[in-house]
């Protein structure tokens, strides 16, 4: 299972969720958390499609480092992140993180962690297409504020 | 030197490209900053507001007041909205 | 979907969490996050199985509060839990909640919520059947602990 | 009062049953817990620690303090260990 991945292709959060937890299962890990983020029409009431721009190269780097750091402070068994570029329908899943831990408190807060950093840290530029037009998606001043937190 | 350019996101739809390689005598990320920013109206629209860019050299983000040293790649972005 | 359940039938985490975030994409939740529990061997190393015995009843009705709880308290948009009992063999699956949200804070906040209630509050008595015998799993003072900050 | 009882854990295993109906005039559910305790051993070892004791009226968890006031079921079991 490849623990890192950057693709165009839509994937299954149900079959990756139980790849991922058969394989802890093995590791003694009890407590599995996953996020999963969908496309879903934040501004307009409208949106017709996402587009996902990322910086090949970088991206993969700065997941893999994310990935990491997560394990090491959270003492997590494994972590998985999974993020998709290009087009995608509303509804469809944009990305999705795994962790696993012996208790579910890390494995809480390491997902938690991988998320404030994927949001602020990694290079996607999210762009809304509407009726009206492309819109690229502004950063949340919560979203850079969340990371203080760690 | 001579450095790779990269844009993003609507810093490259501003500027027009996505890609460009540069001879420059920039010392850090901001005099880069100024002077593309010196050259035309588009750059000078993209990289208008500073608080709103990012940059990365070689793929690892830095502060706009990193020097440039010896970064080959040289990536110039709005604030990340991943996840 | 059922959005309290208690079976005693191993489940499919994978199918259950794209079932449910099939029927969220249609509420514009954007963040969906999962916790599960697998059997793992906490005490000695050599887990042979886990049982868990229920208060038929009280169950449902104690999951069905701490749900509504949820849900009104993190605005989800919806919350599900999936718990089994009897006999359970190492690695499968004890335990599933999954909640969604517009925003991801909530989502997290709601599972974790879920999760801190569901392990003081909801009448489950684990047992681990090892070599050396049967023996009841002790309730960890941190899990009453967890309660206090909610 | 009658009131059904219920067990559950190792207090069922400990008591040897995981059901019974009795005929109580205790008040509170700590009364009822004493009452049960004199009965004989059995009860008095799963009983020794009320502090390792949790219950419910009615499928409600209660405080021992609690009244039993009309409760049909009255439950006894120890900390939960679910999730």
């Amino acid at each position: 299972m490849e623990t890192v991945r950057v693709q165009s292709d839509l994937f299954d959060m149900g079959a990756e969720l139980n790849a991922f937890a058969a394989a802890m299962a093995k590791k003694n890990a009890g407590a599995v958390v996953s996020f999963s983020g969908l496309t879903r029409d934040i501004a307009t009431g409208d949106l017709d499609a996402m587009e996902i721009e990322h910086y090949p190269g970088m991206t993969e780097k700065a997941l893999a480092k994310i990935r990491d750091e997560a394990i090491e402070r959270f003492k997590l068994s494994d972590a998985m992140i999974l993020h998709r570029h290009g087009r995608m329908e509303p509804g469809e899943p944009i990305m999705m993180v795994v962790t696993a831990a012996r208790h579910r408190a890390d494995a809480f807060q390491g997902a938690e962690f991988l998320m404030d950093y994927l949001k602020s840290r990694a290079p996607f530029w999210k762009k809304e297409i509407t009726a009206q037009g492309a819109k690229w998606v502004a950063a949340r001043d919560e979203d850079e504020d969340a990371l203080s937190r760690w | 030197m001579k450095r790779d350019l990269r844009y993003f996101a609507w810093l490259r739809e501003r500027i027009g490209t996505g890609h460009e390689s540069i001879e420059t005598e920039a010392a850090t990320v901001a005099d880069l900053i100024e002077e593309l920013r010196q050259r035309d109206e588009a750059y000078a629209f993209a990289f208008s507001d500073t608080a709103a860019i990012r940059a990365a050299l070689d793929q690892d983000l830095v502060e706009l007041d990193t020097p440039l040293g010896d970064a080959r790649e040289v990536a110039f972005f709005p604030p990340m909205t991943g996840g």
